[in-house]
């Protein structure tokens, strides 16, 4: 098992009109499990390949433990990979499959190789398989084979791009909990690609958030949920989305007032929240999690704002409340709270709860520089 | 052995298919039948299937009446094309005249029919083991002339087309925009090439020494099937997701493994189609071979060119006819063999308008 | 995998400009091998095959006979300046003069001094047909013209005259009903031009070196041949013509004696006989006279080959038996004079001997090669009644001046 | 191929070994190469020797071969303009290219539709017999179909002619319906020119008819159910689904099949040499015979050369906006 | 706009080896959107195909309004059909795409035609599309093609085959509020199928569940929700699912009590509750929504049981708790509540949020006969 580094890993394509990926610094320990997520196009699967060893970076270093290997051609880096459309070769049987990097990479006889694979199969459960080819399984199954022969190769580094986005809902959730299960099991580090931040969330040991081939930020799935580094990353992490109002600041220094005049909103924020933190009487953007909305079905006035009832969504365990502050401005509510379209309804957040970002820069102002820092080691 | 064993259930597998046809057949006869009493189908439905088939057939016998016509007229008495009796010959006077003069006097398996047998010499000359015919006095025909150009074309040329298609499909290197479109361009300047420079080429090869040796005939027309069917199989292998290799190549395998355990076997079906291809190019030319080859050295092609041209004014039908069957036999079932793979091959998947 | 008989020994032979290859040197010091090259039909090439042992097997030498198929006459031209030609080849004499003046390079070789047989052994005609400009560039074995088949279940007494043959084939003409006059094809200059010449003119004059098919008298022959031509089947070409006759629905055919033996097996009473006679005048068909040629590549071959190659032509041109049964068996008609006078020969090889006496050879000269095809577009035009008979032999006369 | 064989040990070629695959960018052309040369050597070589052959005198093969024949400059292409046969040879080459392909394409086009029909049973079957003539070698079939073109009585088409009459007498249909037989379709002009092209039609249709129906495999389901919906019938489903799925194709084989006509040899001088009187002589017919029945070597190379030139000129349009070559353009 | 109506549809394939769809009854109103939803394979595209006409019924009928359309062809049928896979004619501009319906199946004016569909496309925001190719546009563009194709042609009834399937999470969720908002607009009725529970939950006015070609219920999405009328449906609906626990019921007639000896559960159940309905004495199947389950990270011994905490994933607003009690036993709690693993915690719920399943039938057993019978009306 060995750590992976990323060392400024830099690639570009079409002669450096495309920076695919924008120096990034990146470190997986030994045994963590890393996803790295990001909207389409980000570079999340050029700086995977580069990792193993498919695409070859422009400047920069990848090292597994203390090695270099960015000059290491593929077929020798002790990675094994699962691919988004498993790549699984159609021509060979599920045996075949499985047992071809074990004879690529490997002296085993042929018997030992076979015990080998039949091992791995039974352990997934796809043991009855074994003679089949790849089109007369189901997309589930060939994810399982797919896995199992990334795992029969016994790598060191697993990586995975996007293996589970061609499964239906209910598979996914189950193949999510098997890709973790085994690779506790086996120890391995493994780097995991998607676009999918529930996915990114449930999964990974920590998070990479990369967007435009820049690295966000890096963290814990909590961490990165409750203390997004700017806009981008607290718009992606969670679902349903963090809701934005545009608004203004008024502060004197001490204290500040945060307000919309088209909402109707002004919210006045306390004294130790603000200190230490840089206000100016300049745009913001107010950023609340869907759920740390609270809805007051028959507004007293006290609440932050009121507003009326778009579309309510129940979807059984909660309800979704869609609301006239600006496009998609929603609240997640139990499903006792049933407002009807076009009611009139209160609208109530906490202080601890609110983000506010730098409408320029989109950074979080209530973190500091170390902060931001940290996010991103 | 595995290549045997796996060919020859192959080709049981085809001969089963081929053999339970009827029956197969006659169960969908049945089904009908029985849909159209259970009122499943209309009758109507099930007449526009039957005209449709019918229709399809009727095409399919006009468009083979040539070489029905010219079957039955293997069969015949004589040697005459014609007969004023009607368009076919009389089916009484059917018989296999022909074949056995094919099989057994003319050089199409042995010289003048003489039949042999290949047999291991222990301790000759040359060497251990060597190989000789026994039992003939003439030698073996021009079957085995055939045989040896096709070799040599096809091993020249799955040799030369392969890695180039290869290359042109994945690999980006100076010229290949240039020589590929060199490719294009010659593809059927190819095919009439050969009259016209038929006397340049005779120039060129006896300049050399390098006339009536089968082994130079065979690279020749692998030269000129190569431009053709690398491009072929380049489009081909276009279509196949580079994620494969890649994953062999993950999985540890060197250049030469992901080539043979991956792109081979995945481009099954262009390779197939090029074979056709290729085999064709060197089974059926006759204008060069006849002007570079002695006669000891023919292969069936020419024969039967020489056949057509034999009598001073007239063509021995009957012969011709027959040697010709024989002659495209190999063929035939090559295809019926690839005929799946032959029609997925030629998919273009880039020619889409 | 070398199988011994194909590409391995063919290649060893193939490199040199030196036509006497092919020799093992396996059979003993006085033999000399050479090569020959034929087109025949089986029978034919059987028969010569059977020839050749008996030679090599009197003489010591070796003879490597090939056929090399496809026109012969094109393989030559690419064979012979790439030094790889045959020591001799058979063919009808008609290529003599056109290869004769072949030099850069020459494509036959004089063995008036190689070759020891008495030209005086042959006919007149047949010793003419071999030699061009004093140069002996063959010898001759047999000649060919055509004659007039007829089936004697249709035909009672075979026809002298042109008129006792029109009322004949009038008898049986019935397109309509797939019955014919005659098998003939009418659009092949070889086939025809007996009659044109009948009235004496000549389509081409070797000795002033002119295009005569214009004249007078090939303009009357021609109309001879228009009569004939009423009572073919509408398809010249000959594989139709042939068939009219063979499956008995026309009482003749003209044609040579190459289809002796096959319609000698269609038909049950066959009979030959001259070309009737037009206005009394003989028609004076073209005869082609076989000849073994001697390739140039001799000038540069050892002795022993030149032995060998001329050993055998005047062995194969001058044995009796041999002219016999040929003669008998393949229809040859014989060119040695011992063999022409003696009465032994059938009466369907007389009629044809007769018919070669009638007739003339076909010019050697190289500018014969122009005269065939004008000439057969004409016959062809008149046959489809494009053109008149008379202007269209004068454009192909035109034609043929212009190509010369 | 190399990279495999260098040692593992020395990191400096190790290096460049990992690298190989990826970055030495050119080593795709060593693959490329063998072929290429190979295909040099024997095909483009003659055409440059057709070339200088075509700027001499040479009369006879044996002058080329031999060597007796004098450079005269581009006197062969100045005598070829002033040539009226060259002008009929190219009109008939031109016109033969496109008759055919016209018939070529709507035979094979019915053929591939009618033979991937779901209504047609065993058409499996059918489709492996209807490309047999791509088994046979062309002087055979074309012998053969001389055979049944013969002007005789007995050939086949007269035959069948000749039954089709009767049976119309038999009606009594009016004289115009009946044919005059026998036709001598390789006597006329213009009956041999309907051989000529019925035979290359016949030859050429079975490549096509592959082809297209690997295409029409290829034509996704839900499109045809989509204009279902959409409420499109079955001439315009062919139109907007069928036809535009299968143009690429079709004109691929087409563009193919077209320059191979151009070359056609065999069935003019098989059936009747290019005649009757030189009429028909298509290109390569005619400079074959300028060669051996006329002795005009010289000439008969530049008239070759200006066969190839067109053919060349052809595919190089065809590449060019045909979009025939998709992949050679692109990047 | 139409009612439609399947009456017995029954869809045979194989000569009846499989049935794909098992005389199914159902009513969709005019104007009404009804999602048909289920696992792969349970009949849902051949239903489908059946109301556009694309497949013949092996009996039973579809009703347009009250008009017989069993029989008319597809091309014939007021209907618009979305692909799964778009298929949209390659060749053809993005108008061109869109107005071929409207070529085919009225006899608009050219001009017309074009007008028509501009002013869709700029309904849809595609207005810039119109001159391009289909292999141009991204998924989400396609997709909207797709669909404004559909509703050019004004159909009376609207046919969705999973359309927003091959498209990114973010992307679906954009693409569902659009498809609604259009339908509503034009106010057509449609019928709109997905095996995405998730989907189906939030896009229809009522659900159709099918399972094995058998109609399981129909209703509204919290009404399916919270009475799922059996195992399966109990299942499917919902995410994460349902949680089942193999239990004894003991009843003395009045008052029961749930027991699974394995797990330590033992639960008892109001006299209120059980009266009306018939418990015996018998295995059952007990089943609890994870968000019904309270967490107590203390255990006091008081709540229903105790059991061990096996995982812990937190998703940002949540936490998926992942319990020992059995496989795949989930409860979904508040971000607050963070046992590590291995820790003992109790685990509450509440009587009237537990289901209670029939062992063989799967049934819910609380459920009248009628209310069984209502379910799939
Ligand atoms: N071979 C290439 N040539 C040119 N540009 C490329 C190449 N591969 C990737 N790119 C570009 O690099 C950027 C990053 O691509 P990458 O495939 O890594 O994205 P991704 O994050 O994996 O996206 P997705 O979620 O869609 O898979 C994209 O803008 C892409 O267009
Ligand atoms: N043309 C057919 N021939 C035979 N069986 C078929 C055919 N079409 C569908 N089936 C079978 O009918 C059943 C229902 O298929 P259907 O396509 O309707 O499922 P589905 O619910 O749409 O599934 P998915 O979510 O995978 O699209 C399946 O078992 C399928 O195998
Ligand atoms: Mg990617
Ligand atoms: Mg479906």
């Amino acid at each position: 098992m060995a750590r992976v580094t990323l060392d400024t890993l830099r690639k570009e394509f079409d002669r450096g009109t495309i920076v695919a990926v924008d120096d990034i610094d990146l470190e997986i320990g030994d045994g963590e499990f890393v996803t790295v997520v990001g909207p389409s196009g980000c570079g999340k699967t050029t700086t995977l390949r580069m990792v193993a060893g498919l695409e070859e970076p422009t400047s920069g270093a990848v090292r597994f433990d203390d090695e270099d290997v960015t000059d290491v051609h593929a077929k020798e880096r002790p990675v094994a990979m699962v691919f988004q459309n498993y790549a699984l070769y159609p021509h060979k049987t599920v045996m075949g499959n499985m047992e071809f990097g074990l004879k690529m990479s490997t002296d085993m006889a042929p018997d030992e190789r076979r015990e080998r694979v039949t091992e791995m199969a039974q352990m997934m459960g796809i043991e009855d398989l074994l003679d089949d080819k790849p089109d007369e399984l189901s997309g589930g199954q060939k994810q399982r084979v797919a896995l199992g022969r990334a795992i029969a190769r016994e790598p060191e580094v697993f990586l995975f791009d996007e293996p589970l986005s061609n499964l239906d809902a209910k598979l996914r959730t189950e193949m999510r909990a098997e890709i973790q299960k085994l690779q506790k099991e086996f120890g391995v580090t493994a780097m995991y690609v998607t676009h999918d931040q529930e996915e990114a969330m449930t999964m990974g040991d920590r998070l990479a958030i990369l967007n435009d081939g820049k690295l966000q930020q890096v963290g814990k799935p909590t961490e990165v949920y409750q203390n997004p580094v700017n806009k981008f990353v607290a718009g992606f992490i969670g679902s349903p989305s963090m809701n934005f109002v545009d608004v203004e600041v008024e502060t004197d220094g001490s204290s500040a007032t945060i307000r919309s005049d088209d909402d109707g909103l002004a919210f006045e924020l306390s004294d130790e929240y603000v200190a230490g933190h840089e206000l100016e009487n300049a745009p913001y953007t107010l950023g609340v999690r869907p759920e740390n909305i609270r809805i007051v079905e028959n507004p007293t006035g006290d609440e932050t704002l009121t507003t009326t009832v778009e579309v309510v969504e129940p979807i059984g365990s909660d309800n979704y409340v869609h609301l006239a502050i600006n496009e998609d401005f929603l609240a997640r509510s139990t499903p006792d709270i049933l407002p009807e379209t076009g009611d009139e309804v209160g609208v109530v957040f906490e202080e601890a709860n609110i983000h506010l970002f730098d409408a320029e820069t989109g950074e979080d102002v209530f973190l500091t520089e170390e902060e931001i820092a940290a996010a991103v080691a | 052995m595995s290549a045997i064993r796996a060919f020859a259930s192959f080709v049981a597998a085809k001969l089963i298919a081929l053999a339970t046809a009827p029956q197969r057949f006659a169960v969908m006869v049945q089904r009908a039948v029985y849909d159209v009493r259970t009122g499943k189908r209309t009758a109507w439905d099930v007449t526009k299937s039957v005209l449709m088939t019918l229709f399809g057939l009727a095409m399919v016998l006009v468009l083979l009446f040539p070489l029905f016509w010219i079957t039955t007229a293997s069969l015949a008495e004589g040697s005459r094309l014609f007969n004023t009796s009607g368009i076919f010959p009389d089916p009484t006077t059917y018989n296999l005249g022909a074949y056995r003069w094919v099989i057994f006097e003319s050089d199409f398996f042995f010289v003048d029919g003489d039949w042999g047998y290949p047999q291991l010499v222990l301790g000759g000359e040359s060497g251990l083991v060597s190989f000789r015919w026994a039992g003939t006095e003439t030698g073996p025909g021009a079957l085995f002339n055939s045989l040896y150009i096709v070799s040599v074309t096809l091993v020249a040329g799955f040799g030369m087309i392969v890695p180039a298609a290869y290359a042109f499909s994945r690999r980006q290197f100076v010229g290949r925009k240039r020589i590929l479109y060199g490719y294009v361009l010659f593809t059927q300047i190819g095919a009439g090439l050969s009259i016209a420079t038929l006397v340049a080429l005779y120039s060129l090869f006896s300049t050399y020494g390098l006339t009536n040796n089968l082994f130079i005939l065979g690279l020749f027309y692998a030269a000129s099937a190569i431009p053709f069917n690398t491009w072929l199989l380049k489009t081909y292998m276009d279509n196949i997701p580079v994620s494969y290799e890649e994953a062999a190549m993950v999985d540890g395998a060197s250049f030469l493994d992901t080539i043979r355990e991956v792109i081979l076997p995945l481009t099954k079906p262009g390779l197939a189609v090029v074979l056709i291809f290729v085999w064709l190019a060197g089974w059926n030319e006759f204008i060069i071979a006849q002007t570079l080859l002695r006669p000891e050295n023919y292969p069936l092609s020419v024969e039967l060119y020489n056949i057509a041209t034999e009598g001073r004014f007239s063509t021995p039908w009957t012969r011709f006819a027959a040697f010709a069957n024989l002659f495209a036999l190999p063929v035939a079932i090559v295809y019926f063999a690839a005929q799946r793979s032959v029609e997925d091959g030629l998919s273009f998947g880039g020619m889409e308008g | 995998i070398s199988t011994g008989g194909d590409g391995s020994d063919g290649s060893d032979g193939s490199d040199g400009s030196d036509a006497s290859d092919g020799s093992d040197g396996s059979d003993g010091g006085s033999g000399g091998t050479a090569r020959l090259w034929v087109d025949l039909s089986d029978a034919e090439d059987e028969a010569i095959t059977g020839y050749i042992d008996q030679y090599e097997s009197e003489s010591g030498n070796t003879i490597n006979k090939e056929a090399p198929g496809g026109e012969l006459d094109q393989q030559l031209e690419t064979a012979i300046p790439a030094g790889d030609g045959p020591d001799s080849w058979i063919w009808a004499h008609d290529w003599v003069g056109r290869f004769a003046v072949r030099e850069d390079p020459p494509f036959l070789y004089d063995a008036s001094d190689d070759v020891d047989v008495s030209l005086d052994s042959y006919t007149e005609t047949a010793r003419q047909a071999a030699q061009f400009d004093g140069s002996l560039y063959g010898l001759p074995f047999a000649s060919e013209t055509v004659a007039l088949f007829y089936n004697e279940d249709m035909v009672d007494e075979p026809p002298e005259t042109m008129e006792e043959m029109v009322s004949i084939m009038d008898e049986h003409h019935d397109p309509e009903n797939g019955q014919y006059g005659l098998s003939y094809p009418v659009t092949d200059p070889y086939f025809v031009s007996g009659f044109i010449q009948a009235y004496g003119g000549n389509i081409f004059d070797e000795e002033e070196l002119e295009v005569t098919v214009d004249s007078d008298a090939c303009k009357r022959g021609m109309d001879a041949l228009e009569t004939l031509s009423e009572y073919v089947p509408s398809d010249p070409g000959y594989e139709s013509q042939i068939v009219a006759f063979a499956d008995g629905l026309a009482p003749f055919a003209i044609n040579g004696p190459w289809e002796l033996g096959n319609l000698q097996g269609e038909i049950d009473n066959l009979g030959v006989t001259t070309l009737p006679t037009v206005d009394g005048n003989n028609p004076r068909s073209y005869s082609g006279i076989q000849l073994f040629y001697f390739s140039a590549m001799l000038a540069d071959a050892e002795q022993s080959t030149v032995d060998a190659t001329t050993g055998l032509a005047e062995w194969y041109t001058t044995n009796e038996d041999v002219i016999q049964t040929n003669a008998e068996e393949q229809g040859y008609i014989p060119v040695l004079a011992d063999v022409v006078n003696n009465d032994d020969l059938s009466n369907e090889v007389q009629a044809f001997a007769q018919q070669v006496d009638h007739g003339v050879p076909i010019p050697t000269h190289p500018d014969m090669d122009s005269v065939w095809t004008p000439v057969t577009e004409a016959l062809e035009r008149v046959f489809n009644d494009e053109q008149d008979s008379d202007a269209a032999l004068d454009q192909a006369a035109s034609e043929i001046r212009e190509a010369l | 191929m190399a990279s495999s064989q260098l040692g593992t040990d020395v990191s400096g070629l190790s290096r460049l070994r990992a690298a190989l695959p990826f970055s030495t960018r050119d080593w795709g052309l060593l693959l490329v190469a063998p072929g290429a040369i190979l295909f040099s050597s024997f095909m483009l070589y003659p055409i440059i020797y057709l070339f200088y052959i075509s700027l001499t005198d040479a009369t006879f093969a044996g002058s080329v071969i031999g060597g007796g024949a004098q450079l005269i400059g581009l006197e062969n292409y100045v005598q070829l303009i002033a040539d009226p046969q060259f002008r009929t040879s190219m009109f008939t080459t031109w016109l033969f290219v496109a008759v055919s392909l016209v018939f070529k394409v709507f035979l094979a086009v019915g053929i591939a539709l009618l033979l991937n029909h779901v209504r047609v049973a065993g058409k499996r079957y059918m489709r492996a017999a209807v490309i047999v003539p791509l088994g046979f070698p062309g002087i055979f079939t074309i012998t053969v179909w001389r055979g049944m073109f013969s002007d005789a009585r007995y050939g086949v088409f007269n035959t069948i002619l000749g039954r089709y009459n009767e049976l119309m007498s038999s009606v009594s249909a009016p004289e115009l319906l009946l044919f005059d037989v026998p036709i001598g379709f390789l006597s006329g002009r213009w009956e041999a020119f309907f051989a000529y092209v019925t035979t290359e039609v016949w030859l050429a249709y079975p490549f096509m008819v592959i082809i297209i129906v690997s295409a029409l495999q290829d034509v996704p389901r839900s499109l045809h159910e989509a204009a279902m919906v959409d409420g499109a019938g079955a001439l315009q489903r062919f139109r907007t689904v069928t036809l535009p799925a299968i143009k690429g194709p079709v004109l691929f084989a087409s563009i193919l099949t077209a320059a191979t006509s151009f070359q056609q040899f065999l069935i003019p001088w098989v059936f009747n040499q290019g005649g009757p009187s030189r009429q028909n002589e298509l290109i390569i017919v005619y400079g074959y015979r300028e060669a051996i029945t006329f002795n005009q070597f010289g000439l008969s190379a530049a008239i070759l050369i200006v066969g190839i030139a067109f053919v060349g000129l052809f595919m190089y349009a065809a590449v060019r906006y045909g979009g025939l070559a998709e992949g050679v353009g692109d990047e």
